[in-house]
Protein backbone atom coordinates (compact mmCIF):
# COMPACT_ATOMS: atom_id res chain seq x y z
CA UNK A 1 0.00 0.00 0.00
CA UNK A 2 2.53 2.53 1.20
CA UNK A 3 4.03 1.36 -2.57
CA UNK A 4 1.14 1.97 -4.18
CA UNK A 5 1.22 5.36 -3.34
CA UNK A 6 4.73 6.44 -3.42
CA UNK A 7 4.42 5.00 -6.75
CA UNK A 8 2.01 7.53 -7.23
CA UNK A 9 2.93 10.14 -6.39
CA UNK A 10 6.54 9.41 -8.51
CA UNK A 11 4.32 8.65 -11.54
CA UNK A 12 2.34 12.22 -11.07
CA UNK A 13 5.62 14.18 -10.46
CA UNK A 14 6.45 12.33 -14.18
CA UNK A 15 3.61 13.33 -16.06
CA UNK A 16 3.64 16.92 -14.47
CA UNK A 17 7.64 16.85 -15.77
CA UNK A 18 6.51 15.46 -19.28
CA UNK A 19 3.61 18.13 -20.14
CA UNK A 20 5.86 20.93 -18.90
CA UNK A 21 8.53 19.83 -20.92
CA UNK A 22 5.84 19.12 -24.09
CA UNK A 23 4.81 22.84 -23.20
CA UNK A 24 8.09 24.14 -23.11
CA UNK A 25 9.29 22.70 -26.32
CA UNK A 26 6.34 24.89 -28.02
CA UNK A 27 6.44 27.79 -26.20
CA UNK A 28 10.12 28.56 -26.00
CA UNK A 29 11.78 31.21 -28.20
CA UNK A 30 14.53 29.55 -29.49
CA UNK A 31 16.49 26.30 -29.81
CA UNK A 32 19.03 26.58 -27.38
CA UNK A 33 16.04 27.74 -24.47
CA UNK A 34 14.29 24.62 -25.99
CA UNK A 35 16.85 22.57 -24.89
CA UNK A 36 16.44 22.48 -21.66
CA UNK A 37 12.73 21.67 -21.22
CA UNK A 38 13.69 19.30 -23.92
CA UNK A 39 16.55 17.80 -22.08
CA UNK A 40 16.32 18.79 -18.05
CA UNK A 41 12.40 17.93 -17.77
CA UNK A 42 12.70 14.97 -20.35
CA UNK A 43 15.22 13.58 -18.08
CA UNK A 44 13.49 14.15 -15.04
CA UNK A 45 9.95 13.41 -16.48
CA UNK A 46 11.30 10.13 -17.39
CA UNK A 47 13.48 8.99 -14.34
CA UNK A 48 10.08 10.06 -12.18
CA UNK A 49 7.83 8.05 -14.17
CA UNK A 50 10.57 5.05 -14.55
CA UNK A 51 10.33 5.16 -10.56
CA UNK A 52 6.93 5.48 -10.39
CA UNK A 53 7.03 1.86 -12.40
CA UNK A 54 9.49 0.24 -10.81
CA UNK A 55 7.53 0.33 -7.61
CA UNK A 56 4.89 -1.13 -9.51
CA UNK A 57 7.34 -3.71 -10.81
CA UNK A 58 6.88 -7.18 -9.19
CA UNK A 59 9.31 -9.23 -10.96
CA UNK A 60 12.97 -8.75 -10.56
CA UNK A 61 13.48 -8.92 -13.98
CA UNK A 62 11.64 -6.32 -14.90
CA UNK A 63 12.64 -4.26 -12.04
CA UNK A 64 15.94 -4.76 -13.42
CA UNK A 65 15.30 -3.78 -16.95
CA UNK A 66 13.73 -0.42 -15.64
CA UNK A 67 16.55 0.61 -13.94
CA UNK A 68 18.67 -0.18 -17.13
CA UNK A 69 16.46 1.71 -19.84
CA UNK A 70 17.04 4.50 -16.93
CA UNK A 71 20.81 4.35 -16.91
CA UNK A 72 20.57 4.10 -20.52
CA UNK A 73 18.18 7.09 -20.94
CA UNK A 74 20.45 8.75 -18.37
CA UNK A 75 23.23 8.23 -20.63
CA UNK A 76 21.89 9.21 -24.17
CA UNK A 77 19.44 11.84 -23.51
CA UNK A 78 21.62 14.96 -21.80
CA UNK A 79 24.60 13.28 -24.28
CA UNK A 80 22.90 13.85 -27.06
CA UNK A 81 21.37 17.06 -25.98
CA UNK A 82 25.32 18.57 -25.75
CA UNK A 83 26.03 17.10 -29.21
CA UNK A 84 23.15 19.23 -30.63
CA UNK A 85 23.90 22.49 -28.74
CA UNK A 86 27.98 22.02 -29.60
CA UNK A 87 26.60 21.40 -33.40
CA UNK A 88 24.08 24.32 -33.46
CA UNK A 89 26.56 26.48 -31.43
CA UNK A 90 29.79 25.60 -34.33
CA UNK A 91 27.12 25.95 -36.90
CA UNK A 92 26.48 29.52 -36.52
CA UNK A 93 23.19 29.83 -34.66
CA UNK A 94 22.99 32.63 -32.38
CA UNK A 95 21.27 32.42 -28.58
CA UNK A 96 18.14 34.32 -28.73
CA UNK A 97 18.40 37.33 -26.01
CA UNK A 98 16.02 40.20 -25.60
CA UNK A 99 18.04 42.83 -27.66
CA UNK A 100 18.43 40.71 -30.74
CA UNK A 101 14.51 39.59 -30.48
CA UNK A 102 13.90 41.69 -33.68
CA UNK A 103 16.21 40.41 -36.40
CA UNK A 104 16.53 36.50 -34.96
CA UNK A 105 12.91 36.07 -34.99
CA UNK A 106 12.29 32.28 -34.96
CA UNK B 1 -8.64 -8.85 -13.92
CA UNK B 2 -12.20 -8.63 -14.24
CA UNK B 3 -14.92 -8.49 -16.62
CA UNK B 4 -14.80 -4.29 -16.26
CA UNK B 5 -11.73 -3.77 -16.34
CA UNK B 6 -11.12 -5.66 -19.51
CA UNK B 7 -13.26 -3.61 -20.98
CA UNK B 8 -12.02 -0.61 -19.91
CA UNK B 9 -8.61 -1.79 -21.39
CA UNK B 10 -9.98 -2.40 -24.26
CA UNK B 11 -11.64 0.78 -25.03
CA UNK B 12 -8.29 2.72 -23.76
CA UNK B 13 -6.48 0.37 -26.45
CA UNK B 14 -9.14 1.36 -29.02
CA UNK B 15 -8.25 5.08 -28.28
CA UNK B 16 -4.35 4.78 -28.45
CA UNK B 17 -4.85 2.98 -32.07
CA UNK B 18 -6.89 6.54 -33.27
CA UNK B 19 -5.10 8.28 -31.89
CA UNK B 20 -1.10 6.66 -32.84
CA UNK B 21 -2.81 6.35 -36.40
CA UNK B 22 -3.63 10.06 -36.66
CA UNK B 23 -0.42 11.24 -35.67
CA UNK B 24 1.05 8.32 -37.84
CA UNK B 25 -1.00 10.08 -40.91
CA UNK B 26 0.11 13.29 -40.20
CA UNK B 27 3.88 12.44 -40.05
CA UNK B 28 3.71 10.52 -43.50
CA UNK B 29 1.60 14.04 -45.15
CA UNK B 30 4.13 16.02 -43.40
CA UNK B 31 7.38 13.72 -44.80
CA UNK B 32 5.71 14.61 -48.33
CA UNK B 33 4.73 18.22 -47.73
CA UNK B 34 8.52 19.17 -46.66
CA UNK B 35 10.34 20.20 -49.70
CA UNK B 36 13.56 19.44 -47.50
CA UNK B 37 14.67 16.21 -47.61
CA UNK B 38 16.90 15.98 -44.21
CA UNK B 39 13.69 17.11 -42.95
CA UNK B 40 11.61 14.64 -44.39
CA UNK B 41 14.09 11.86 -43.12
CA UNK B 42 13.47 12.81 -39.72
CA UNK B 43 10.30 12.67 -39.95
CA UNK B 44 10.03 9.63 -40.95
CA UNK B 45 11.96 8.79 -38.23
CA UNK B 46 9.66 9.82 -35.89
CA UNK B 47 7.13 8.19 -38.65
CA UNK B 48 8.98 5.31 -37.82
CA UNK B 49 8.96 5.26 -34.10
CA UNK B 50 4.85 5.87 -34.30
CA UNK B 51 4.72 2.84 -35.81
CA UNK B 52 6.58 0.94 -33.28
CA UNK B 53 4.57 2.49 -30.86
CA UNK B 54 1.42 1.58 -32.65
CA UNK B 55 2.37 -2.06 -33.00
CA UNK B 56 3.38 -2.80 -29.05
CA UNK B 57 -0.91 -1.46 -28.91
CA UNK B 58 -1.46 -3.82 -30.98
CA UNK B 59 0.03 -6.73 -29.74
CA UNK B 60 2.70 -7.39 -31.83
CA UNK B 61 5.75 -7.58 -30.42
CA UNK B 62 8.16 -8.97 -32.60
CA UNK B 63 7.36 -6.43 -35.23
CA UNK B 64 7.41 -3.71 -32.77
CA UNK B 65 11.45 -5.08 -32.40
CA UNK B 66 11.84 -5.03 -35.64
CA UNK B 67 10.55 -1.73 -36.86
CA UNK B 68 12.76 -0.17 -33.37
CA UNK B 69 15.60 -1.90 -34.74
CA UNK B 70 15.06 -1.04 -38.75
CA UNK B 71 13.64 1.89 -38.63
CA UNK B 72 14.66 3.91 -35.36
CA UNK B 73 18.16 3.25 -36.19
CA UNK B 74 19.65 2.12 -39.80
CA UNK B 75 16.69 3.48 -42.10
CA UNK B 76 17.38 6.92 -40.96
CA UNK B 77 21.12 6.59 -40.77
CA UNK B 78 20.90 4.68 -44.67
CA UNK B 79 18.11 7.74 -45.76
CA UNK B 80 20.50 10.26 -44.63
CA UNK B 81 23.80 8.79 -46.47
CA UNK B 82 21.56 8.67 -49.63
CA UNK B 83 21.13 12.53 -49.03
CA UNK B 84 24.64 13.39 -49.09
CA UNK B 85 25.54 11.57 -51.69
CA UNK B 86 22.45 13.43 -53.62
CA UNK B 87 21.14 16.44 -52.73
CA UNK B 88 19.18 18.19 -50.16
CA UNK B 89 16.03 19.92 -51.79
CA UNK B 90 13.48 18.09 -53.73
CA UNK B 91 13.74 19.08 -57.01
CA UNK B 92 10.25 21.04 -58.23
CA UNK B 93 8.42 20.00 -60.46
CA UNK B 94 6.85 21.96 -63.28
CA UNK B 95 4.01 19.65 -64.26
CA UNK B 96 0.40 19.23 -62.02
CA UNK B 97 0.97 15.51 -61.12
CA UNK B 98 -2.74 15.17 -61.79
CA UNK B 99 -3.01 11.58 -63.53
CA UNK B 100 -1.08 9.85 -60.32
CA UNK B 101 -3.15 12.20 -58.08
CA UNK B 102 -6.26 10.18 -58.97
CA UNK B 103 -4.64 6.89 -59.75
CA UNK B 104 -3.83 7.12 -56.22
CA UNK B 105 -6.55 8.30 -54.92
CA UNK B 106 -8.84 5.67 -57.18
CA UNK B 107 -6.98 2.80 -55.38
CA UNK B 108 -7.45 4.27 -51.88
CA UNK B 109 -11.07 4.06 -52.59
CA UNK B 110 -11.02 1.03 -54.02
CA UNK B 111 -9.00 -0.71 -50.92
CA UNK B 112 -11.11 1.18 -48.75
CA UNK B 113 -14.05 -0.25 -50.33
CA UNK B 114 -12.56 -3.76 -50.04
CA UNK B 115 -11.94 -3.29 -46.29
CA UNK B 116 -15.66 -3.47 -45.94
CA UNK B 117 -16.49 -6.58 -46.88
CA UNK B 118 -13.15 -7.92 -44.15
CA UNK B 119 -14.35 -8.97 -41.29
CA UNK B 120 -14.23 -6.87 -38.01
CA UNK B 121 -10.61 -6.18 -36.87
CA UNK B 122 -9.92 -8.74 -34.08
CA UNK B 123 -13.33 -11.18 -35.37
CA UNK B 124 -12.20 -14.67 -33.65
CA UNK B 125 -13.87 -15.65 -36.17
CA UNK B 126 -12.16 -14.37 -39.12
CA UNK B 127 -11.02 -16.83 -42.03
CA UNK B 128 -7.17 -15.98 -40.60
CA UNK B 129 -8.18 -17.36 -37.43
CA UNK B 130 -9.58 -20.32 -38.38
CA UNK B 131 -7.45 -21.94 -40.81
CA UNK B 132 -3.74 -23.12 -39.38
CA UNK B 133 -3.76 -20.25 -36.35
CA UNK B 134 -5.13 -21.91 -33.88
CA UNK B 135 -3.11 -25.10 -34.67
CA UNK B 136 0.05 -22.87 -34.22
CA UNK B 137 -1.38 -21.83 -31.15
CA UNK B 138 -1.85 -24.88 -29.27
CA UNK B 139 0.31 -27.16 -30.58
CA UNK B 140 3.60 -24.71 -31.41
CA UNK B 141 5.18 -25.02 -27.81
CA UNK B 142 4.67 -28.99 -27.66
CA UNK B 143 6.37 -29.18 -31.61
CA UNK B 144 9.47 -27.00 -31.65
CA UNK B 145 9.83 -26.72 -28.03
CA UNK B 146 9.50 -22.38 -28.41
CA UNK B 147 7.56 -20.43 -25.96
CA UNK B 148 7.24 -17.36 -28.79
CA UNK B 149 5.08 -18.33 -31.25
CA UNK B 150 6.53 -16.15 -33.72
CA UNK B 151 9.96 -17.40 -33.69
CA UNK B 152 8.50 -20.86 -33.91
CA UNK B 153 6.12 -19.83 -37.23
CA UNK B 154 8.99 -18.21 -38.83
CA UNK B 155 11.84 -20.74 -38.38
CA UNK B 156 9.97 -23.89 -38.35
CA UNK B 157 6.77 -24.02 -39.49
CA UNK B 158 7.92 -21.18 -42.54
CA UNK B 159 11.15 -22.21 -42.52
CA UNK B 160 11.58 -22.11 -45.91
CA UNK B 161 9.88 -18.88 -46.75
CA UNK B 162 12.20 -17.54 -43.97
CA UNK B 163 15.28 -18.99 -46.22
CA UNK B 164 13.99 -17.16 -49.13
CA UNK B 165 13.71 -14.02 -47.23
CA UNK B 166 17.22 -13.92 -46.32
CA UNK B 167 18.45 -14.86 -49.49
CA UNK B 168 16.96 -11.78 -50.36
CA UNK B 169 18.50 -9.52 -48.16
CA UNK B 170 21.67 -11.24 -49.02
CA UNK B 171 20.93 -10.23 -52.74
CA UNK B 172 20.12 -6.83 -51.76
CA UNK B 173 23.47 -6.42 -49.99
CA UNK B 174 25.42 -7.82 -53.03
CA UNK B 175 23.27 -5.41 -55.10
CA UNK B 176 24.28 -2.36 -53.66
CA UNK B 177 28.02 -3.60 -53.27
CA UNK B 178 27.99 -4.03 -56.73
CA UNK B 179 26.28 -0.83 -58.03
CA UNK B 180 28.25 1.47 -55.77
CA UNK B 181 31.43 0.41 -55.32
CA UNK B 182 31.64 -0.61 -58.92
CA UNK B 183 30.84 3.18 -59.75
CA UNK B 184 33.67 3.93 -57.55
CA UNK B 185 36.21 1.87 -59.61
CA UNK B 186 35.15 3.06 -63.15
CA UNK B 187 35.29 6.49 -61.79
CA UNK B 188 38.80 6.15 -60.38
CA UNK B 189 40.10 4.52 -64.00
CA UNK B 190 38.92 7.64 -65.98
CA UNK B 191 39.68 10.40 -63.56
CA UNK B 192 43.11 11.10 -61.84
CA UNK B 193 43.49 8.64 -59.19
CA UNK B 194 42.43 11.00 -55.72
CA UNK B 195 43.00 10.17 -52.01
CA UNK B 196 40.32 7.10 -51.49
CA UNK B 197 37.91 6.71 -49.05
CA UNK B 198 37.75 10.30 -47.55
CA UNK B 199 34.23 10.04 -45.76
CA UNK C 1 -2.64 6.05 -13.28
CA UNK C 2 -0.69 4.52 -15.77
CA UNK C 3 -3.21 5.55 -18.28
CA UNK C 4 -2.54 8.78 -16.86
CA UNK C 5 1.13 8.38 -17.41
CA UNK C 6 0.30 7.10 -21.07
CA UNK C 7 -2.41 9.62 -21.75
CA UNK C 8 0.25 12.59 -20.95
CA UNK C 9 2.88 11.08 -22.66
CA UNK C 10 0.91 11.52 -25.62
CA UNK C 11 -0.05 15.14 -25.01
CA UNK C 12 3.87 15.46 -24.87
CA UNK C 13 4.60 13.57 -28.01
CA UNK C 14 1.83 15.54 -29.76
CA UNK C 15 3.25 19.09 -28.61
CA UNK C 16 7.06 17.68 -29.93
CA UNK C 17 5.14 16.62 -33.33
CA UNK C 18 3.95 20.17 -33.75
CA UNK C 19 7.77 21.51 -33.12
CA UNK C 20 9.16 18.76 -35.24
CA UNK C 21 6.73 20.22 -38.08
CA UNK C 22 7.31 23.57 -37.59
CA UNK C 23 11.00 24.10 -36.36
CA UNK C 24 12.79 26.16 -38.06
CA UNK C 25 16.28 24.51 -37.88
CA UNK C 26 17.55 21.50 -38.48
CA UNK C 27 18.24 21.23 -35.26
CA UNK C 28 14.52 21.84 -33.43
CA UNK C 29 13.65 18.57 -35.78
CA UNK C 30 16.21 16.69 -34.47
CA UNK C 31 15.55 18.30 -30.97
CA UNK C 32 12.18 17.57 -31.59
CA UNK C 33 12.77 13.35 -33.08
CA UNK C 34 14.80 12.97 -29.66
CA UNK C 35 11.96 14.12 -27.64
CA UNK C 36 9.89 11.68 -29.10
CA UNK C 37 11.90 8.96 -28.90
CA UNK C 38 12.08 9.17 -25.19
CA UNK C 39 8.34 9.51 -25.37
CA UNK C 40 8.03 6.88 -27.20
CA UNK C 41 10.31 4.43 -24.61
CA UNK C 42 8.07 5.43 -21.76
CA UNK C 43 4.66 4.77 -23.57
CA UNK C 44 5.95 1.15 -24.68
CA UNK C 45 6.75 0.79 -20.78
CA UNK C 46 3.46 1.88 -19.81
CA UNK C 47 1.82 -0.14 -22.28
CA UNK C 48 3.50 -3.01 -20.94
CA UNK C 49 2.34 -2.09 -17.65
CA UNK C 50 -0.84 -1.62 -18.36
CA UNK C 51 -1.62 -4.71 -20.65
CA UNK C 52 0.18 -6.73 -18.04
CA UNK C 53 2.92 -7.67 -20.17
CA UNK C 54 6.44 -6.17 -19.22
CA UNK C 55 8.55 -8.04 -21.72
CA UNK C 56 7.50 -5.42 -23.85
CA UNK C 57 10.45 -3.47 -21.83
CA UNK C 58 13.26 -5.26 -23.98
CA UNK C 59 11.66 -3.11 -26.77
CA UNK C 60 12.01 0.06 -24.84
CA UNK C 61 15.37 -0.52 -24.12
CA UNK C 62 16.26 -1.22 -27.47
CA UNK C 63 14.59 2.09 -28.02
CA UNK C 64 16.76 3.77 -25.33
CA UNK C 65 20.25 2.03 -27.00
CA UNK C 66 18.97 2.78 -31.07
CA UNK C 67 17.76 6.14 -30.74
CA UNK C 68 21.20 7.65 -29.69
CA UNK C 69 22.37 6.32 -33.34
CA UNK C 70 19.68 8.11 -35.27
CA UNK C 71 20.34 11.60 -33.52
CA UNK C 72 24.04 11.55 -33.87
CA UNK C 73 23.87 10.22 -37.30
CA UNK C 74 21.89 13.29 -38.27
CA UNK C 75 24.49 15.67 -36.53
CA UNK C 76 27.20 14.03 -38.30
CA UNK C 77 25.80 14.43 -42.01
CA UNK C 78 24.22 18.11 -41.53
CA UNK C 79 26.47 19.93 -43.18
CA UNK C 80 27.96 23.12 -41.67
CA UNK C 81 26.94 26.43 -42.47
CA UNK C 82 23.10 25.93 -43.70
CA UNK C 83 20.82 26.95 -41.36
CA UNK C 84 19.67 29.79 -43.08
CA UNK C 85 19.15 27.86 -46.24
CA UNK C 86 16.72 25.61 -44.31
CA UNK C 87 14.76 28.23 -42.51
CA UNK C 88 13.71 29.88 -45.75
CA UNK C 89 11.91 26.58 -46.68
CA UNK D 1 33.29 14.76 -34.81
CA UNK D 2 36.64 15.50 -33.47
CA UNK D 3 35.68 18.36 -31.49
CA UNK D 4 32.62 15.87 -29.69
CA UNK D 5 34.80 14.38 -26.75
CA UNK D 6 31.95 13.62 -24.40
CA UNK D 7 30.05 11.84 -27.08
CA UNK D 8 32.99 10.04 -27.71
CA UNK D 9 33.33 9.05 -24.25
CA UNK D 10 29.46 8.04 -23.74
CA UNK D 11 29.92 5.97 -27.35
CA UNK D 12 32.58 4.06 -26.78
CA UNK D 13 30.90 3.10 -22.74
CA UNK D 14 27.36 2.29 -24.89
CA UNK D 15 28.62 0.52 -27.75
CA UNK D 16 29.61 -2.89 -25.78
CA UNK D 17 26.35 -2.44 -24.31
CA UNK D 18 24.49 -2.20 -27.61
CA UNK D 19 26.50 -5.53 -28.94
CA UNK D 20 25.65 -7.10 -25.79
CA UNK D 21 22.30 -6.59 -26.44
CA UNK D 22 22.33 -7.79 -29.88
CA UNK D 23 23.53 -10.89 -28.20
CA UNK D 24 21.00 -11.51 -26.07
CA UNK D 25 17.75 -10.71 -28.57
CA UNK D 26 19.77 -13.14 -31.14
CA UNK D 27 19.86 -15.92 -28.15
CA UNK D 28 16.67 -15.27 -26.21
CA UNK D 29 14.62 -14.88 -29.58
CA UNK D 30 12.85 -18.02 -28.38
CA UNK D 31 11.94 -16.90 -25.47
CA UNK D 32 10.83 -13.20 -25.97
CA UNK D 33 10.30 -11.16 -28.88
CA UNK D 34 13.37 -10.85 -31.13
CA UNK D 35 15.22 -12.71 -33.07
CA UNK D 36 18.02 -13.54 -35.72
CA UNK D 37 16.74 -10.22 -37.80
CA UNK D 38 16.75 -7.84 -35.15
CA UNK D 39 19.92 -9.14 -33.38
CA UNK D 40 21.84 -8.73 -36.76
CA UNK D 41 20.34 -5.13 -37.05
CA UNK D 42 21.27 -4.01 -33.30
CA UNK D 43 24.84 -5.48 -34.40
CA UNK D 44 25.27 -3.82 -37.15
CA UNK D 45 23.95 -0.82 -35.48
CA UNK D 46 27.10 -0.55 -32.89
CA UNK D 47 29.22 -0.79 -35.82
CA UNK D 48 27.76 2.00 -37.43
CA UNK D 49 27.27 4.13 -34.86
CA UNK D 50 31.42 3.64 -34.17
CA UNK D 51 32.03 4.75 -37.48
CA UNK D 52 29.45 7.86 -37.06
CA UNK D 53 31.01 9.02 -33.88
CA UNK D 54 34.99 8.17 -34.71
CA UNK D 55 35.96 7.20 -38.38
CA UNK D 56 34.54 5.13 -40.87
CA UNK D 57 38.19 4.42 -42.22
CA UNK D 58 38.79 2.97 -38.53
CA UNK D 59 36.11 0.96 -38.72
CA UNK D 60 36.25 -0.27 -42.65
CA UNK D 61 39.20 -1.86 -41.06
CA UNK D 62 37.98 -2.92 -38.38
CA UNK D 63 35.65 -4.99 -40.48
CA UNK D 64 37.06 -5.18 -44.12
CA UNK D 65 34.43 -5.49 -47.13
CA UNK D 66 35.66 -9.12 -48.06
CA UNK D 67 35.03 -10.24 -43.98
CA UNK D 68 31.86 -9.22 -44.50
CA UNK D 69 30.91 -10.40 -47.92
CA UNK D 70 32.28 -13.44 -46.72
CA UNK D 71 30.25 -13.54 -43.34
CA UNK D 72 26.93 -12.82 -45.53
CA UNK D 73 27.68 -15.76 -47.68
CA UNK D 74 28.18 -17.92 -44.34
CA UNK D 75 25.40 -16.68 -43.08
CA UNK D 76 22.69 -17.96 -45.99
CA UNK D 77 24.69 -21.12 -46.22
CA UNK D 78 23.98 -22.05 -42.75
CA UNK D 79 20.48 -21.80 -42.90
CA UNK D 80 20.59 -23.63 -46.10
CA UNK D 81 23.41 -26.21 -44.50
CA UNK D 82 20.77 -26.78 -41.65
CA UNK D 83 18.14 -27.88 -44.41
CA UNK D 84 21.01 -29.72 -46.05
CA UNK D 85 21.98 -31.20 -42.96
CA UNK D 86 18.51 -32.59 -42.54
CA UNK D 87 18.14 -34.88 -45.32
CA UNK D 88 21.63 -36.33 -44.19
CA UNK D 89 20.01 -37.06 -40.69
CA UNK D 90 16.74 -38.63 -42.88
CA UNK D 91 14.49 -36.20 -42.29
CA UNK D 92 12.94 -33.43 -45.39
CA UNK D 93 14.55 -29.97 -46.12
CA UNK D 94 14.56 -27.59 -43.21
CA UNK D 95 12.91 -30.68 -41.00
CA UNK D 96 14.76 -30.22 -38.06
CA UNK D 97 13.19 -32.68 -36.12
CA UNK D 98 15.80 -35.38 -37.75
CA UNK D 99 18.59 -33.68 -35.80
CA UNK D 100 17.58 -35.51 -31.87
CA UNK D 101 15.40 -38.11 -30.91
CA UNK D 102 12.83 -35.76 -29.54
CA UNK D 103 11.45 -33.82 -32.60
CA UNK D 104 10.69 -31.25 -29.92
CA UNK D 105 14.25 -30.99 -28.67
CA UNK D 106 15.45 -31.14 -32.60
CA UNK D 107 13.22 -28.33 -33.66
CA UNK D 108 14.55 -26.60 -30.91
CA UNK D 109 18.39 -26.82 -31.75
CA UNK D 110 17.36 -26.20 -35.61
CA UNK D 111 15.82 -23.18 -34.38
CA UNK D 112 18.34 -21.86 -32.53
CA UNK D 113 21.30 -22.55 -35.95
CA UNK D 114 19.23 -20.70 -38.35
CA UNK D 115 18.65 -17.68 -36.17
CA UNK D 116 22.00 -17.54 -35.73
CA UNK D 117 22.73 -17.80 -39.62
CA UNK D 118 19.70 -14.97 -40.19
CA UNK D 119 21.74 -12.57 -37.75
CA UNK D 120 25.13 -13.13 -39.37
CA UNK D 121 23.56 -12.87 -42.88
CA UNK D 122 21.86 -9.82 -41.54
CA UNK D 123 24.63 -8.04 -39.89
CA UNK D 124 26.59 -8.40 -42.10
CA UNK D 125 24.57 -7.27 -45.16
CA UNK D 126 23.63 -3.92 -43.12
CA UNK D 127 27.27 -3.43 -42.54
CA UNK D 128 28.12 -3.40 -46.28
CA UNK D 129 25.17 -1.51 -46.97
CA UNK D 130 26.08 1.58 -44.75
CA UNK D 131 30.39 0.96 -46.11
CA UNK D 132 29.28 0.94 -49.44
CA UNK D 133 26.74 4.10 -48.86
CA UNK D 134 30.10 5.77 -47.18
CA UNK D 135 32.62 5.01 -49.47
CA UNK D 136 31.06 7.41 -52.03
CA UNK D 137 31.51 10.68 -50.10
Amino acid sequence: MILDILSWIAIAIGVFFVLVGGIGLIRMPDLFSRMHPAGILDSTGAGFLLLGFLLQADDWLVAVKLVLIFVFLLFTSPVATHALAHAALLDGLKPWTKERKKDSES
Amino acid sequence: MDKRAQEGLRVIELYLNIILLVFVAATGIAAVWLRNLLASAMVLGIYSLLMAALWVVLDAVDVAFTEAAVGAGVTTVLMLLAIALTGRHEKRRRARPWLPLATSLGTAGLLIYATLGMPIFGDANAPAQLHVAPYYLLQGEAETGVPNIVTSVLAAYRGFDTLGEVTVIFTAGMGVLVLLTGATRRRRNTAAPTEEDSA
Amino acid sequence: MFFAAAAAIIVAMLLALVRAYAGPTVYDRILAVNHIGTQTVLLIAAMGFITGRPDFLDISLLYALINFIATIAVLRYVKRGRVKADTES
Amino acid sequence: MSDFLVLRVIAKLLIPFILLFGFYVQMHGDYGPGGGFQAGVIIAAAFILYAIVFDVNTARRMAPMAVLVSLACLGVLLYAGVGVANLLYGGRFLEYGAFAHDPAHGNHIGILIIEIGVGIAVAAVMMIIFFSFARRR
